[in-house]
């Protein structure tokens, strides 16, 4: 159970890019019930932009890794996931520092202070039908899993695990952030996309990180 | 999905490229990130008003550049805020020495995108956010009021402002006070297809009308069954008069604008009605704005928009305008 | 019948009260029967130029009366031309002592019922028929060309001509030689709703578009599979080159125009194409008129118009105009 | 077998204005295949203002009715058929002169002064896919039917008779004036709303001025 090189981030970021991709129209699909459509396209526009700059100006530290997808996500996805997840990234990556390998503390850390980041941004809380209602408790079962010594496979397993759930259970709320609160009582029966594509790339993250271990 | 486009990503960069051609005179076209200017900028001594967000509700913003009106648009993707990297280019190209104002409208990203240009902005830059929908009941349990028509009166008055050299604080004074004195509430008939996305943002039957719409194919606050003009324009309206509340000897611009396909027949057919309306309540419309000027890209339907005028707002109206889409 | 109406045989005498209400300063409105004028006419010692035809096409043409161009629009019923008696009256409220100039569509009604009031009037009148429509290949074996796009260029040239007080003569001439040197063609992507037949005009597949249509909701030539905005352009843009023809070294203005629900955004994107396309032939294009100018109702679709400039047209195009539809 | 007076004539104007209200959506649709929809809707409306001006201001003559009607279409149809109609009743009541009542022989030179108005306006000939070609055989049937002494009634039933066929017969033509010409062969296969207006209009004549006798 070894740590998490910057190749291993490296590799997370790009089959984050592919699962996107995949599910680009579930998650076009998900926003325009509740949106306006374009979740799947915003997230698959700015993870292949975050694909290209990660591949082709090298970074040194899991860290700057985390960094260069933060400003590319924040300069290429616009709408309200691009400042979202950008933060999200920009303060992992301060959370994890020049660290050449992360262990499972440091990326249960760093999903705690991307969380922080997306709350700072947007103001939502538990129950508001947003990504932090996957974030939230995704954060909550990585830190348990450290505390358990779990290593990041593990951490990120857990985290994954409790954002797939989280992102279901959005289905029943009435959103109360972003643009699905305008339909108000209307807005039950889906699920939000933006949990949804949370759960997506922590899945793939763990998968990802569980192969390379 | 029935489009006179290309592919489907490309369709914001191709058509910023055929508004260039058109309207040489007028505007100049930066690409990656995209960004439309007006031709003379920066103007120097003046304050830049600038404004963007997702595009499909032509000719809001980049119509609107010119003198008069807008220094800068940042059009984002269809239906998606720009980046804060593209508002920031606007304003480098657009300060000059007096300083920005950045019209935004009150949706989550464009607020979060436009909010980081600001931060990053090493220049004096003042943000007035349009929240003007009164579709939107519960203000605390929401994103807060959507921003929809009321923004290109806001845009006009506050251009014609720094137009004629008013400085920042005063900019930024009236913007605010156009934004405490405007409501609008909109209506669809058809749902609008999102080009990457291929179908209609929603469905609606063919006796259907969904109430309370915003400009991005959202589905509305609910679904009614399809009225005559009569019945369409007073749902719109009667919410609008009550919510500033507009009273009996209040002076009025009354904006009817089209979403997109319903044409000026009807608009003009349903601008009558609101004029007589508000005549029968005692408020007076002294200046109109008719036409398709806050779209949501092929959706039928139309909204209505009122503003509050007193002696200054009247008058900045009046000033010229020279941009695409407004001129006088 | 997605629409904002009240009663299908009141939409034209309501969209016009809307009309009057929204344009005070620049046009009034007469009822029974229907007709647009400026607000100051009649204008004394200027040509009148008067045009008209059914409804449905707006702005074309009550959206084009003003300073620079039309003195009075004749609207009739949606689709329908209208009767001898509202274009007497028209040019009644318009004849100045110096004439009037009809301008009429190539349509058998329209032609017909100007005809008639022309024979009736007592004063000196003049008409020139646009039939600017390329779509129409056997004009011997048809009704002739029908008048399109080209009616707007047409309507400007000469309303500046008259408004600078050029004579009868001359604006008939003028008038006359814009008709030449224009050509036009459209397709529809989807068809327009007769409010009165409640239905569309005809049915279009999800895949396919109809080209060459007129603006009444006709079927066009063919039905094609529908193509990309490179390849709609293309068939609209070299039958309507090759047609007058426009050669390598013309100077030309481009009007792209939107059949109604075609949005803005596509639109300029057409135009983009257009511009590059004539480029590559060595056409140059000098000015551009792109908007929904002479539409269908809400058909979605678009046309495009080319005509050839001469100093003295480029010249008229852009002197001062200030109408609903058309100001700078 | 007795002549056709004032008031006949005006019960045939309002007899037809019911059969062109009830024939309306029929005149719309075939309007609609092949032209711009308003047939049926112009028809309705020119009729039904004849009717309301024949009624308020009491005409002495056939001729003076039949001016009447002329005068009413041409300010209230618009289009391509309000001029031709108008035409046709003007002519025909010019042709009639102010007798009080018509013969047969009467009935059929009014209708082929009406037929030349038409074809002085539009410029038609028999096959250009028009009213014509329900009028032409119309006035030629009504001339052999007057010639062997037949009365308006006889007179008009033979005209009816022959633009009902003509009017079948335009089905199959490609239409060479007004809209539908256009279509091109396109117009081939629909019958030309106009001759089916015509023949509509005939046939009510036929058949009020039958129960008058
Ligand atoms: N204030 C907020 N806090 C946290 N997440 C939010 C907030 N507003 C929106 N979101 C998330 O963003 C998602 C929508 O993203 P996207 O469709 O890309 O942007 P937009 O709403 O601008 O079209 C929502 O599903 C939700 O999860
Ligand atoms: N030149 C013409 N001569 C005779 N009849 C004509 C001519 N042009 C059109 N028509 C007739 O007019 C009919 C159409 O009338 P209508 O629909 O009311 O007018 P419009 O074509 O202007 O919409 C056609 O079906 C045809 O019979
Ligand atoms: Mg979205
Ligand atoms: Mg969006
Ligand atoms: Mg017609
Ligand atoms: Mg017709």
């Amino acid at each position: 159970m070894g740590g998490c090189s910057t190749r291993d981030v490296i590799a997370a970021v790009r089959a984050g890019s592919e699962a996107v991709t995949e599910h680009r129209d579930e998650l076009v699909r998900l926003d325009r019930e509740i949106g306006d459509a374009d979740h799947g396209e915003n997230m698959e526009r700015g993870f292949r932009a975050a694909v290209s700059q990660v591949e082709s100006a090298p970074s040194e530290t899991p860290g700057a890794v985390l960094k260069l997808v933060a400003t590319t996500l924040i300069s290429s996805v616009g709408g309200a996931s691009g400042p979202l997840y950008g933060t999200a990234f920009l303060r992992a990556a301060s959370a994890v520092g020049d660290v050449t390998e992360l262990d499972g503390t440091a990326v249960a850390a760093a999903l705690q202070a991307g969380m922080e980041g997306v709350t700072a941004r947007g103001k939502a809380v538990v129950g508001d039908k947003t990504m932090i209602d996957a974030l939230s408790p995704a954060v909550d079962a990585a830190k348990s899993a450290a505390g358990s010594g779990h290593g990041p496979s593990g951490v990120l397993a857990a985290a994954a695990e409790a954002a797939h759930t989280g992102a279901r259970n959005t289905e029943e709320l009435v959103a109360r952030k972003g643009r699905a609160s305008y339909l108000g009582e209307r807005s039950a029966g889906h699920v939000d996309p933006g949990a949804r594509s949370t759960a997506l790339l922590l899945g793939t993250f763990a998968e990802t990180t569980g192969v390379r271990r | 999905m029935k489009k006179i486009v290309n592919e489907p990503a490309d369709v914001v960069a191709e058509s910023l490229r055929g508004m260039a051609a058109a309207h040489p005179q007028l505007l100049r076209v930066r690409t990656d990130p995209a960004v439309v200017v007006r031709a003379d900028a920066p103007v120097r001594d003046r304050v830049a008003v600038v404004s963007g967000g997702g595009s499909g509700h032509e000719p809001l913003h980049a119509g609107f550049v010119g003198k008069g009106m807008l220094a800068a648009a940042v059009p984002g993707p269809v239906f998606t805020s720009p980046t804060p990297d593209a508002v920031q280019a606007a304003i480098g190209e657009t300060e000059a020495g007096a300083g920005v104002l950045l019209v935004v409208k009150n949706y989550t990203g464009d607020v979060l995108n436009f909010e980081t240009a600001a931060e990053l902005a090493e220049v004096d830059v003042r943000t007035v956010v349009v929240q003007d929908d009164v579709a939107v009941e519960d203000s605390t349990n929401t994103a807060g009021r959507r921003g929809v028509g009321g923004t290109v009166l806001l845009e006009r008055i506050v251009g014609a402002a720094a137009e004629r050299g008013h400085d920042l604080d005063r900019c930024h004074e009236l913007a605010e006070r156009v934004g405490s004195r405007v409501r609008s509430m909109g209506v669809a008939l058809t749902a609008p297809t999102v080009p990457h996305a291929g179908e209609p943002s929603f469905d609606l039957g063919a006796d259907e009308m969904e109430i309370g719409i915003g400009i991005h194919g959202e589905p509305g606050r609910r679904r009614a069954p399809l009225e005559s003009a009569e019945g369409i324009v007073r749902r719109l309206l009667d919410p609008v008069i009550e919510d500033l509340p507009f009273d009996e000897g209040d002076e009025v611009l009354l904006f009817t604008n089209s979403m997109g396909a319903t044409p000026l027949i009807e608009l003009y057919l349903a601008h009558g009605i609101a004029e007589r309306m508000l005549a029968e309540r005692g408020i007076r419309v002294r200046r109109r704005l008719v036409g398709p000027y806050v779209t949501s890209l092929e959706m039928q339907g139309m909204s209505l928009t009122l503003l509050k005028l007193d002696d200054e707002l009247t008058e900045l109206w009046d000033t010229p305008v020279r941009t695409p889409a407004l001129s006088w």
